[in-house]
């Protein structure tokens, strides 16, 4: 896959850190403003998609990060099922109990697991949108 | 505000047939984006910021998604004609036609159904809460979470969104068994 | 003991997302992990159908209480009738999982495979075990994706094509469904069966109802390969590995097609004449066309589809007697 | 009442765009095009008069709220439609590769 022009490619570089904390601020407020989980994995796969397609790869490192990225969405939505089972071990031994502190709220550090949650899915869609993204651009590649 | 609503989803109508009838796929694409993002004006409106983040990173993506899919194929549908040509003769193709009056009527139909059951329902902006009285009370003593749709979203329905993600998950592993090169060891 | 049915979920869930992780490096762990599970759930399952069998356990997740005489939780139920649906799917599941140690020795991604094999009964026993409409869909979706994507196992020509008319039709059906729920809604302000079910009494007879128990009819009937709507199954069910036909036709028509509208038509709705008579209809042409449509088949896998079919009729006929 | 019927014939739409077409990419519209349909659908069911987005703001007063049980309903079948698309296209990007053409005419290996 080939990059796009030297103009493309210096804006890119700009957007992506901007996006990328765009990212951060919705996902770690995703309990008090509008935004959560998954406007947040969607924007950040966003971002990578733009790296590639400004880029280019070859396919040989579009392989490796799709590796990457496949494991990271197992991680992540393992951890949020262990979260949830957690519920069954602590407190009155509900599933999906939210067995934290609450917190005071519209605070920062408030709402109990309800954050925590809110990252295991940002990475998730994240993850999940990227490794769609590359398996689609790697099958085009491979298969002319 | 009613009004306004209704202009827009006239124009969704309007960019769906547009969608379905272009020749050239692109702009069939194009035009399924004017429905995509004339939702998000809609949830806007609606007072649904959280929907019209999501919507409109969702449908951005869906559509480069889409149009890698559909830049480096010909791009051109085969198309029925209204008229065939039989020895110089030009007649009017009768399936065309009959295809056309049967969906006209099938929609009036459905339509004149749909709004006659309707009518015991609540209209539009007087929607009584009944499930999610205690979700709207509850939601900040409870799950701590100022931001109501995320408290039902991770807390009082948390299990659909587990749902959900498992989803995603599925579509994950469907889409890499999918697209791999081989499918049978030789 | 009442706590444990959170098993059916977490337990194939868990090994679904455990085995892109671990697969990699341990050889055989993807097929002992799924037959543990569903050996393991089946023997849950029996054990509850003879301890359990006259009483139904309740269990709301997240431990919500409920509020006004309201339900607000997702409460996951399981009685008599959802009882034997799972022992059916687990040890159908099961069996699947051991014939297909050897079948799958000519595939490529055996570990996809059973990750998608897991999920796809995972999203069953959700669908049994729910008591709330939304989640219904959301497990019905999980189940029906990864069957879309283990019919098209074998990438090739034909199965990429049933594929995607399996697709097509079962989004379509999925789309009817939604629908479905947002009508009842609408009408009931709930999700929750038991408390809709109780609301839509005060609008017995209205059409609103008919329409929805038509949009139902109509997307679960699809999904269940009645006949107007059978398209589907014959190719998909030739052209899927022979474990997921087992489980294509086995359960996966009766868990998340035929259980659904019997548990909706039971509990949730009251029936009309008409509707009943609409049923009773439509299981008598799937029984007569899938029977009539089988004589013709030189493939066995289509031959059984075609059989499935007209079993399908039988089952619908008996619900349509039994509403009246 | 006016906004539901536009909004079911936006359904409808979709629907005769995926019963009539003959091309994988407009059968995926029609059916992105029904999705759509039933989000807004559901936005419109739970709007309220006067209401407020769901959001609690410190140190104002708020009275009325937009029902939040059709937003989060609406944010998890987004992502469901996501992903039931992204399979459709990993199909039909295959299928294209297989036979060369998007028109399903063509595409007829199985009888039935």
């Amino acid at each position: 896959m080939h990059g796009m022009t030297s103009i493309v490619k210096t804006v890119a570089r700009i957007v992506v850190g901007v996006i990328f904390l765009y990212g951060v601020y919705i996902i770690t407020h995703g309990h008090l403003t509008p935004g959560g989980g998954f406007a947040v994995g969607a924007v950040i796969a966003g971002a990578f998609i733009l790296l590639v397609l400004a880029f280019g790869s070859d396919v040989l490192k579009l392989k490796v990060r799709e590796a990457g990225s496949s494991t990271f969405e197992s991680i992540s939505i393992l951890a949020f099922l262990l979260l949830a089972v957690g519920a069954l071990f602590i407190g009155t031994h509900v599933f999906f109990q939210n067995y934290l502190p609450k917190g005071k709220v519209g605070e920062l550090i408030s709402a109990g697991v309800i954050p925590l949650y809110n990252i295991a899915v940002g990475v998730e869609v994240a993850a999940a949108l990227v490794t769609i993204f590359l398996a689609l651009v790697i099958y085009k590649e491979e298969v002319k | 505000m009613e009004t306004i609503l209704a202009i827009i989803i006239g124009f969704m109508i309007i960019g769906a047939l547009f969608a379905l009838h272009a020749k050239d796929l692109l702009s069939a694409l194009i035009a399924c984006g004017i429905v995509g993002y004339g939702l998000v004006i809609c949830f806007l409106l609606l007072k649904a910021p959280d929907l019209a983040i999501v919507q409109i990173v969702v449908e951005t993506i869906t559509l480069i998604i889409m149009v890698a899919v559909v830049l480096d194929s010909s791009r051109r549908e085969l198309k029925e004609k209204a008229s065939i040509r039989v020895k110089g003769i030009s007649y009017v193709n009768t399936r065309y036609v009959v295809n056309i009056i049967a969906v006209i009527l099938f929609t009036a139909l459905l339509l004149f159904f749909f709004s006659e059951s309707i009518d015991v329902l609540a209209p539009f902006g007087q929607h009584a809460t009944r499930m999610s009285t205690a979700y709207i009370e509850h939601a900040a003593d409870q799950t701590g979470s100022a931001n109501l749709v995320t408290g039902v979203v991770f807390d009082f329905r948390g299990y659909d969104t587990m749902g959900e993600a498992t989803i995603l998950f599925t579509a994950v592993i469907g889409i890499l068994t999918i697209l791999r090169i081989k499918g049978k060891e030789k | 003991m009442e706590s444990l049915i959170v098993l059916y979920i977490i337990l194939p869930l868990g090994a679904a997302f455990l085995i892109p992780l671990i697969g990699r490096f341990v050889r055989f762990f993807a097929g002992m992990i799924s037959a543990l599970v569903f050996l393991g759930l089946t023997a849950l399952s029996i054990v509850y159908i003879s301890a359990y069998h006259s009483e139904t356990i309740r269990y709301a997740v997240g431990g919500w209480q409920v509020t006004n005489g309201i339900p607000i939780a997702i409460y996951l139920v399981l009685d008599g009738f959802s009882g034997i649906i799972l022992v059916m799917i687990n040890l159908v599941a099961f069996f699947a999982v051991v014939y297909s140690f050897s079948y799958l020795q000519k595939y490529t991604a055996k570990n996809n495979f059973y990750a998608l094999l897991c999920l796809m009964v995972a999203g069953m026993n959700g669908v049994v075990l729910t008591g709330d409409l939304f989640n219904l869909y959301v497990f019905m979706e999980i189940a029906a994706i990864a069957s879309y994507a283990l019919v098209a196992f074998g990438v090739e020509k034909e199965e990429l094509e049933a594929s995607f008319k399996y697709q097509v039709l079962g989004g379509m059906a999925s789309l009817f469904i939604l629908l479905g729920i947002a009508l009842v809604y609408w009408t009931t302000s709930t999700l929750n069966m038991a408390d809709a079910s109780r609301i839509l009494q005060t609008f017995a007879g209205y059409r609103i109802v008919i329409f929805i128990q038509l949009l139902f009819i109509a997307g679960f009937g699809m999904k269940s390969a009645l006949v107007p709507f059978h398209a589907w199954l014959p190719d998909a069910h030739s052209s899927a590995p022979s474990p997921i036909s087992s489980m294509l036709s086995g359960v996966l028509i009766k868990a998340i097609g035929i259980y659904v509208l019997i548990r909706l038509f039971f509990t949730v709705f009251s029936i009309t004449y008409e509707i009943a008579l609409t049923i009773t209809v439509l299981g008598v042409l799937s029984m007569l066309i899938g029977g009539v449509l089988a004589i013709g088949q030189w493939d066995y896998k289509r031959l059984l589809a075609y059989s499935s079919i007209s079993q399908v009729g039988y089952i619908f006929i008996g619900l349509g007697i039994g509403c009246w | 009442m006016t906004l539901y019927i536009l909004c079911f014939a936006l359904f409808l739409t979709g629907l005769y765009g995926v019963l009539t077409k003959r091309n994988i990419i407009k059968i995926v519209i029609g059916l992105s095009v029904m999705e759509f349909s039933i989000f807004l659908f559901l936005a419109l069911i739970g709007y309220t008069n006067n209401g407020d987005a769901p959001i609690l703001v410190n140190g104002k007063e708020q009275l009325l709220f937009v029902d939040p049980l059709p937003q989060a309903m609406v944010l998890t079948a987004i992502v469901i439609g996501l992903a039931t698309n992204a399979m459709l296209l990993a199909i039909a990007i295959r299928i294209y590769r297989k036979y060369g053409t998007f028109d399903v005419r063509k595409i007829n290996q199985l009888k039935g």
